[in-house]
């Protein structure tokens, strides 16, 4: 049977069990740790010989109480699967509702909805660069970030009424138009945050001790990469150019030139780099989108939604998150509410199995390094 | 001996105190000067004073006496070492022989450890052991530089060093041994455990190292600790290499200096690996002291 | 003047030893205590008495006229006063951990080794010193090598060693012989002296075939690696007495001859670099190697009696550096060191040994938390440990001061550099120790561990005192360490009871103690002013909020032990440690092939006229020198 | 292979009565096969060019008493998605682990495992992941009511909780103070 | 039943002048435990970083509980997380404060009726202060440290005097929630209790499916 090396099942009970090794909880309540999650890693000296990870402390059964809810209630529940980029959840939501009833939304808000998607994007980006620095110790950094992304957060609060959570996305289309001046609001606001990123590459990417300590670290090969199914930019820093934005483009983006590139290597300052480059690139994008965006209507007319009926039938949709293809499989029977929904999170194989291939042989210096740069975020492990 | 009396054990108390304020003073300090390189508004000057009293006022857990004895041994140790620090040019002991600074410092270092690994928590023993390794890569450049300036006067007195550097910035040992100088500021750096040697108190790594079990009044002993580790690494620089003072208010804005320098580079620098920080230690920091000794060597020869 | 208190001192042990074969082994060990106590009051009665000696004729020599015996000597004495001491306290600990089940057939060797050693600070000829010296070596090798196979292994290659430096001896005894014709030391050293004006090579040689047998014996560079083995496979509690006073025999050795020399003989016959005469130059940089050596092994060592025994090596790195300075308070530094060394690492190993007698364990990794059922085991280890990292206000640091004031004087700054950084690296391992001994989590099957009997406990509260009063009150070693300055001729060091002055400064240690004391009374204060405070178990700890019973979390499984300084090691890598050990394991093939040989030459065929000639030839050779 | 026919084609003559393949929306197509072949035609396909297994996910068809495991593939060659789906019975769930094809797939089927109770042989470890000591129905299967479940299990009624104490004054003085 | 009996006892305690100054304390330097038990943690960056800077306040994220003062649940509890939490509280030295975060620990939020998550927060912590909205924003949670700040100034948030005095009663539910041995609703039995191998299973596929030829 095929067993990567230094995997381990989760037995509850330590083989060696003398003073050789010794147990240390990293998670849930650690600075190193984002978000509520854990892993037990058995220490010889300041090497980690084996890991248990240690899931389901966020898990609140999202996919069995949307069984329980109307289709667009449980546009109410999705974004906080993942939260700090929750849009792609409502897309890949709506756009699967939208494939099994055979609809598609009108132009204007597949535009509104890339929009919005790159404005998370941007704003989980620097959570997630931010995160690097305070794991690396380089706390400055993240303040700057963060008030950055507050920037943005303020932008989402003007269109949909929400700063973190916003329920904006509804199967054929947005929920409201986009008010007058946001626009050019956001048009600043880019500009705004391209300024500011030679100020984060002084601090951040051409940190002499950053590159020292990222380099070399974790390395991941393209072909393992691709088969233990981790996606978005950790793949694409492993040399692979796929992007769901370009192999399969939704909602707007097949109007839209997206072009990716790879900055390859596959170790840790290659992740962190490859999210700077789609830092940069997702500013662009949100330019290109707000350039050629459409007037016309801003959804469909599906009548009361609380009484919107789905014929039976099933799809995956997928959209390209922050952290890679984040998918929903959703199958109905014809009622009012989904039969089945079931959520294909982007740092499930790299949180619960990359872990067992990648941190057995390191120090525990660079725990929490490894899974900033890998953009693990449990919510959507334990959904 | 002899000169023992009442009026010596009231300057010694007095002197204790004045070492924890003043470093607790820099404490605030220094982090309203990181906020404000965050671009923030930061705690008030006198956040550190809060603080600790707060700590004080908490319950708190101990695991066995050796914490108790590891802690108090620690913060005993430092402060006796502060006796040793000439203050504006005014030794209250008489004698400030670096040597016994350098090894008075370590029964501080040997009492924290001490109590935190007895705390039996894992996160601290490596924290300690972390601090330990790296004593052994900025230590040495110190000595060097320490010998040097031994070599010169032939005296191991940090008061002798101060008054020979009286009467203008041209005195000053910054200008007299510029390597030397460069070498201490990094071992500082690496004393102080701010970035990019902060490796002891790790939060992302080991939940801040030795801090990990530490409540209450054992919390707030850590950062007297702190603080007395601050007044007399600070002041042993300033009596080394910025011509001591002469009045209090310079001795401290000098002290105030040299942590402002520190703080800064604090703010803008990530953390080493364990072993790349002592290896940096040595290539840099050691290189230049035995270059600085090596001169010294040559000129008394 | 002729008395019989002498041969008491030196014969008297040895022939208690050799009746005390006759009583079961609980009694032999008392019986080694008690003799101890009378030696000790023997030792304090001679103080003082500069003519006393017992000599006898060897009338039978071909050679004119001969005396062998044992003369009274400052230097002598000093050595037997700190050694009777520290004996009588280990003797008391032996007493106490040699019961049912521990003991061991070793007290009337041991009585016997004390008096040879007792006879070495004695002597007063070469003769003399070389028979004492070679009973001393016979001894210790039963005592090491009593029974086990491996510490036998230990003990035969501590005594191969040794045989070198026996030889070196003995060449240097005989060309001493030939040219001034009578065995008595003062007079060789004289002689010495003289030549090194007139024939620099000749005197040379000899000190040097001197040197090299002290150093086999007290373990420097390059043989400084005996220690780890012998050390650590012998008896627990002899471990103490090995390391304490055995290892001093080289130091002695050098005080007795090389010193002199270089006092007597003006500099200028030998090349001096910075004002050290170019050999004593070369031991310095040699101890300052061994000093750096036995620190870097140490902080690697798992085992907790070999890395004690590593940390000896490096403090007789110390101290040879220290008389390598050829300066008066380099000497002061050396004899103080000497001392405190004596009291601390005997203090550290009997508090090992006390580890080892309730636990049984000599990997540290598997100990742990011991602190908090042991605790005057543990605060032996404490002050022992702080003594030998050099910390102020204890023992060691006075002596440290002192040795770094005496490499200054001459102005030797790398040396100095180098034993700073075996310092540091001694607070490392020390610590180390300390941490994984004591502190840390304590395993379930040590639970209900109890505190060592009285009289360990009593021999332990001894050596504290004597480490921490040589601490507070320098002038207490140093004021015979004076009194023997002054007869080698030297200057005095100026001390008083509290207060030592050095090359560049002068150090109070009262006025260290106090000031710490008073900070401690101060934090003391703050601690008890501060909240209430409650105690609780090991294992309610911080563990990320995550719950261990879900885990089957155990004391045994949280505890940091094993592989304490990896990031060190991980520097370390380049660094070809074992590559003196390699080289020895080399010899000693080649070594084994050698008698494989001669066992061929002598056994294999009978041929009588090879051995004849052989014999012949040496003989010729013999007369010849 | 230069394109998706020829894949198409390929697997066509290969598991012809097998299993059926179809093309559901634009890029995404599926497969459905049973239990027997599952392990073989995942193979195959994952020799030519579905590298990518996104997730496996399960859906319980409580009228028909069955479950329903679905595979989801990518092939960053073709771009083309694909679902495969097998049924199984309800009574007694299983399915052949797809763990040596794609290392991940063990964490996937432990949560179905968890989830669902279906049943991988082969699966190293199929211990409780997320729920703690859960000792009731595997929570996604559709006879589980979570609502009641909650009620009972995390309500002050459900639970049957006393106040913490006793007010110092009696509720009812309260209720004959209102009406007076 | 009356909430109020939750919320009014020991909160009229008197405290002496000695108590007020160490409360002044107190609330100029407040430490939270860095534990984001939930998704509101993700509003915790921004208030801590530089639009609203929380260390104005003297507050301060701490890496253990030992340390902390402050416990934020940020958000939902489900009954795993209720366990650790539950022992972080209790590594906590005295005094501690809790504060619910959004409405998720006030009454199960929007996970009211979901399996893992409980419902009702101060069953099983007393909880101090309770923040409404999901999630609360940056404002929200700095006014409410702010009304917090008063309260500790006043001797009114009590919380762990509380826990000290009805520890029964709290450990009582926090057992029936946590150590349950029996199904609530109904038992499930493995039917591959005994982890059979996939040769065995296929082997009696085969017969059922020559039962159905």
């Amino acid at each position: 049977m095929y067993l990567p090396d230094g995997y381990t099942t989760l037995t509850k009970r330590a083989p060696k069990d003398d003073r050789e090794v010794y147990d240390l909880f990293f998670g849930p309540n650690h600075p190193g740790m984002h978000g509520n999650f854990g892993y037990v890693l058995e220490m010889e000296g300041t090497q980690i010989v084996r890991v248990r990870p240690n899931a389901g402390m966020l898990h609140r059964g999202f996919e069995k109480s949307m069984e329980n809810k109307r289709w667009v209630q449980n546009l109410s529940l999705i974004p906080r699967v993942c939260v700090p980029d929750p849009d792609p959840n409502e897309v890949a939501y709506c756009q699967a509702v939208e494939a099994i009833m055979g609809i598609e939304a009108p132009r204007r808000a597949r535009y509104i909805r890339s929009v919005v998607l790159e404005l998370s994007r941007l704003g989980s980006f620097l959570m997630g660069m931010g995160g690097v620095g305070g794991a690396l110790g380089h706390y400055s950094i993240m303040y700057l970030m963060m008030e950055s992304r507050d920037r943005i957060l303020d932008l989402f609060e003007e269109l949909t009424g929400g700063r973190v959570y916003h329920i904006y996305n509804i199967p054929g289309g947005v929920r409201r138009d986009i008010p007058p001046g946001w626009k050019q609001k956001v048009l600043d606001l880019v500009d705004h945050l391209e300024k500011r990123l030679p100020e984060y590459d002084r601090l951040l990417y051409e940190n002499p001790v950053v590159h020292t300590r990222l380099q070399g670290l974790a390395p991941l090969s393209a072909e393992e990469a691709i088969t233990s199914g981790i996606v978005g930019p950790n793949l694409r820093a492993s040399g692979v150019k796929a992007d769901v934005r370009v192999d399969a483009p939704y909602a707007a983006y097949d109007e839209i030139e997206v072009n990716i590139e790879c900055s390859g290597g596959g170790d840790a300052l290659a992740r962190a780099v490859q999210v700077r480059m789609d830092y940069l690139e997702a500013i662009r994008i949100i330019r290109r989108l707000l350039a050629k965006i459409p007037d016309g209507d801003f959804k469909l007319d599906l009548g009361n939604l609380m009484k919107l009926k789905v014929p039976a039938g099933d799809a995956y949709s997928k959209v390209e998150s922050s952290k890679g293809e984040f998918g929903y499989y959703v199958v109905s029977n014809g009622g009012m509410k989904p039969y089945r929904v079931s959520v294909r999170g982007p740092s499930l194989p790299a949180g619960l199995y990359l872990c067992h291939k990648h941190l057995p042989g390191m120090k525990i210096d660079d725990v929490a390094v490894w899974m900033a740069t890998l953009a693990i975020c449990p919510p959507d492990i334990d959904r | 001996m002899s000169n023992i009396n009442g009026l010596l054990t009231l300057k010694l108390i007095g002197f204790s105190f004045l070492s924890m304020s003043v470093g607790l003073l820099f404490m605030g300090l220094g982090r309203k000067v990181t906020a404000r390189i965050q671009r923030r508004l930061g705690p008030p000057f006198y956040q550190a004073f809060l603080d600790v009293f707060k700590a004080f006022s908490k319950s708190s857990i101990t695991h066995n006496y050796v914490m108790d004895l590891g802690m108090i041994m620690a913060l005993g140790g430092l402060i006796a070492t502060a006796f040793f620090i000439p203050f504006a040019g005014y030794a209250v002991l008489g004698s400030s022989s670096i040597v016994i600074i350098l090894y008075l410092m370590s029964i501080g270092y040997l009492g924290m450890a001490m109590g935190v690994s007895a705390s039996g928590n894992p996160n601290a023993t490596i924290g300690i052991s972390r601090a330990l390794a790296l004593m052994l890569g900025y230590e040495i450049p110190i000595v060097m530089i320490v010998l040097a300036m031994m070599l010169t006067y032939g005296s191991s007195d940090l008061l002798t060093f101060a008054t020979a550097q009286q009467g203008g910035f041209a005195n000053w040992h910054i200008f007299k041994y510029p390597l030397g100088f460069l070498a201490i500021e990094i071992s500082f750096q690496a004393m102080l455990g701010e970035a990019p040697y902060d490796h002891m108190i790790a939060p992302a790594e080991i939940a801040s190292g030795p801090m990990v079990e530490l409540s209450g009044k054992y919390l707030g002993i850590g950062f007297l600790l702190h603080a007395v580790q601050l007044y007399v690494e600070t002041g042993l620089i300033v009596n080394l290499f910025l011509g001591g003072a002469s009045t209090w208010y310079v001795f401290l804005l000098k002290q105030f200096a040299v942590y402002f320098t520190s703080m800064c580079i604090n703010a803008v620098m990530a953390r080493y690996r364990i072993e790349q920080g002592i290896a940096h230690l040595w290539k840099y920091a050691g290189t230049l002291a035995l270059l600085q000794l090596f001169i010294t060597r040559l000129g008394v020869f | 003047m002729m008395d019989f208190i002498l041969p008491a001192i030196v014969i008297g042990p040895v022939l208690i030893g050799l009746l005390s074969f006759l009583f079961p082994r609980k009694m032999q060990w008392l019986i080694f205590f008690l003799t101890n106590i009378v030696l000790l009051g023997a030792v304090f009665y001679i103080r003082d008495r500069q003519n006393l000696f017992f000599l006898f004729e060897l009338s039978y020599f071909p050679v004119n006229k001969l005396t062998m015996g044992m003369a009274y000597s400052q230097l002598g004495w000093f050595f037997l006063a700190i050694s009777t001491v520290a004996t009588l306290l280990f003797s008391a600990f032996s007493l106490g951990f040699n019961d049912k089940k521990h003991a061991t057939a070793i007290a009337p060797l041991w009585l016997i080794l004390v008096g040879a050693s007792n006879g070495i600070f004695m002597a007063h000829d070469w003769l003399w010193f070389f028979i004492v010296w070679e009973s001393m070596s016979w001894t210790s090798l039963l005592i090491i090598g009593h029974g086990r196979n491996k510490s036998f292994k230990a003990g035969i290659f501590y005594y191969l060693l040794s045989l070198a430096g026996t030889f070196a001896l003995l060449m240097s005894i005989w060309l001493i012989f030939r040219r001034t014709g009578n065995f008595e030391i003062g007079s060789g050293i004289l002689y010495l002296a003289r030549a090194s004006e007139g024939a620099p090579l000749y005197a040379l040689v000899v000190l040097a075939l001197f040197t090299l047998a002290f150093f086999t014996k007290s373990a420097l560079f390059p043989f400084h690696m005996w220690p780890s083995l012998a050390h650590a496979e012998a008896p627990d509690d002899f471990s103490a007495y090995l390391s304490g006073i055995m290892i001093k025999y080289g130091i002695f050795g050098l005080l007795l001859v090389v010193i002199p020399v270089f006092a007597a003989s003006p500099l200028h016959a030998f090349k001096a670099v910075s004002g050290v005469p170019l050999p004593l130059y070369f031991t310095g940089w040699i101890s300052a190697v061994t000093a750096a050596w036995g620190t870097i092994m140490a902080i690697f060592s798992s085992d907790m009696k070999k890395l004690m025994a590593w940390s000896t090596v490096a403090n007789v790195g110390y101290i040879g550096a220290a008389l390598s300075t050829g300066t008066s308070l380099g000497y002061a530094a050396a004899l103080f060191h000497t001392a405190n060394h004596m009291f601390f690492k005997g203090a550290i190993f009997a508090s090992l040994a006390a580890v080892k007698y309730r636990t049984g364990e000599r990997e540290m990794h598997k100990l742990g938390g011991l602190a908090y059922v042991m605790p005057i085991t543990f605060f032996t280890f404490l002050l022992g440990i702080i003594a030998a990292a050099g910390i102020p206000p204890l023992s060691g640091f006075a002596s440290k001061w002192m040795i770094f004031q005496a490499l200054f004087e001459r102005k030797l700054v790398f040396q100095s550099t180098m034993i700073f950084f075996a310092s540091t690296g001694a607070f490392l391992y020390l610590f180390r120790a300390l941490h994984t001994v004591f502190l840390g989590q304590l395993p379930r099957r040590f639970a209900k561990v109890k505190e060592v009997g009285p009289f360990m406990s009593l021999s332990m509260t001894g050596l504290m005192l004597l480490m921490l009063i040589p601490g507070t009150a320098p002038g207490t070693v140093l004021k015979p360490v004076n009194s023997v300055l002054g007869s080698l001729g030297f200057e005095q060091v100026k001390t008083g009871w509290f207060f030592v002055q050095g090359s560049t400064t002068a150090i109070d240690g009262g006025i260290i103690t106090f000031a710490f004391v008073l900070a401690v009374a101060v934090v003391f204060l703050l601690f008890v002013l501060g909240g209430k405070k409650k105690k609780v178990e090991m294992l309610d700890n911080y563990t990320s909020g995550e719950t261990p019973e879900d885990w089957n979390l155990t004391e045994e499984r949280y505890h940091y032990g094993n592989k304490f300084y990896q990031p060190i090691e991980v520097l370390f890598k380049w660094v070809p440690l074992g590559a003196v050990e390699e080289k020895y394991r080399q010899f000693g093939k080649s070594l084994v092939r050698l008698g494989n040989l001669i066992h061929d030459f002598f056994q294999g065929q009978r041929v009588w006229g090879w051995q004849l000639v052989a014999g012949i030839a040496l003989l010729i050779g013999l007369g010849v020198m | 292979m230069k394109n998706f026919n020829e894949f198409i084609q390929k697997f066509n003559s290969f598991y012809q009565n097998k299993a059926g393949l179809t093309r559901k929306y634009k890029q995404q197509y599926q497969i459905v096969t049973g239990r027997d072949e599952l392990l073989g035609i995942l193979n195959w396909c994952k020799q030519n060019s579905f590298y990518h297994l996104a997730n496996i996910t399960c859906v319980d068809w409580i009228e028909d008493e069955e479950f329903e495991l679905v595979y989801n593939l990518w092939s960053y060659e073709f771009k083309v998605g694909c679902l495969f789906k097998i049924r199984i019975p309800r009574a007694k769930p299983w399915a052949p682990t797809a763990f040596e094809l794609w290392g991940q797939a063990q964490v996937y089927e432990q949560e179905i495992h968890e989830f669902f109770g279906v049943y991988f042989p082969g699966n190293p470890d199929l211990s409780s992941l997320f729920l703690h000591n859960w000792h009731d129905l595997p929570p996604l299967r559709k006879d589980f009511d979570p609502l009641e479940y909650s009620r009972q299990a995390y309500t002050v009624e459900g639970l049957g909780v006393k106040p913490e104490y006793e007010p110092e004054v009696e509720p009812e003085d309260n209720s004959e103070g209102r009406k007076s | 039943m009356n909430k109020n009996v939750y919320m009014t006892n020991l909160r009229d305690e008197r405290q002496n002048a000695w108590e007020g100054i160490l409360n002044y304390f107190r609330k100029r330097s407040m430490w939270m435990l860095y534990y984001c038990t939930g998704c509101g943690a993700v509003e915790l960056p921004p208030t801590m970083t530089t639009r609203f800077d929380m260390e104005r306040f003297g507050m301060g994220p701490m890496a253990t509980p030992r340390q902390a003062d402050l416990l934020l649940i940020t958000g939902y509890l489900s009954v795993k997380t209720l366990k650790r939490v539950i022992r972080s509280y209790e590594q906590m030295q005295d005094p501690k404060y809790l504060v619910g975060f959004g409405s998720c620990p006030i009454n199960g939020g929007i996970y009211w009726d979901t399996y893992p998550v409980i419902n009702h927060l101060e069953m099983f912590l007393p909880v101090d202060m309770s923040i409404a909205g999901c999630m609360p924003r940056p404002q929200a949670i700095l006014d409410s440290f702010e009304k917090l700040r008063d309260e500790i100034q006043e001797g009114k948030a009590v919380g762990y005097k509380r826990y000290e005095k009805h520890y029964d009663w709290y450990k009582a539910n926090q057992d029936k929630v946590l150590n349950r041995e029996e199904a609530i609703l109904q038992p499930w039995e493995d039917p591959f209790a005994d982890k059979p191998t996939l040769e065995a299973l296929q082997a009696e596929d085969k017969i059922e499916k020559g039962k159905d030829k």
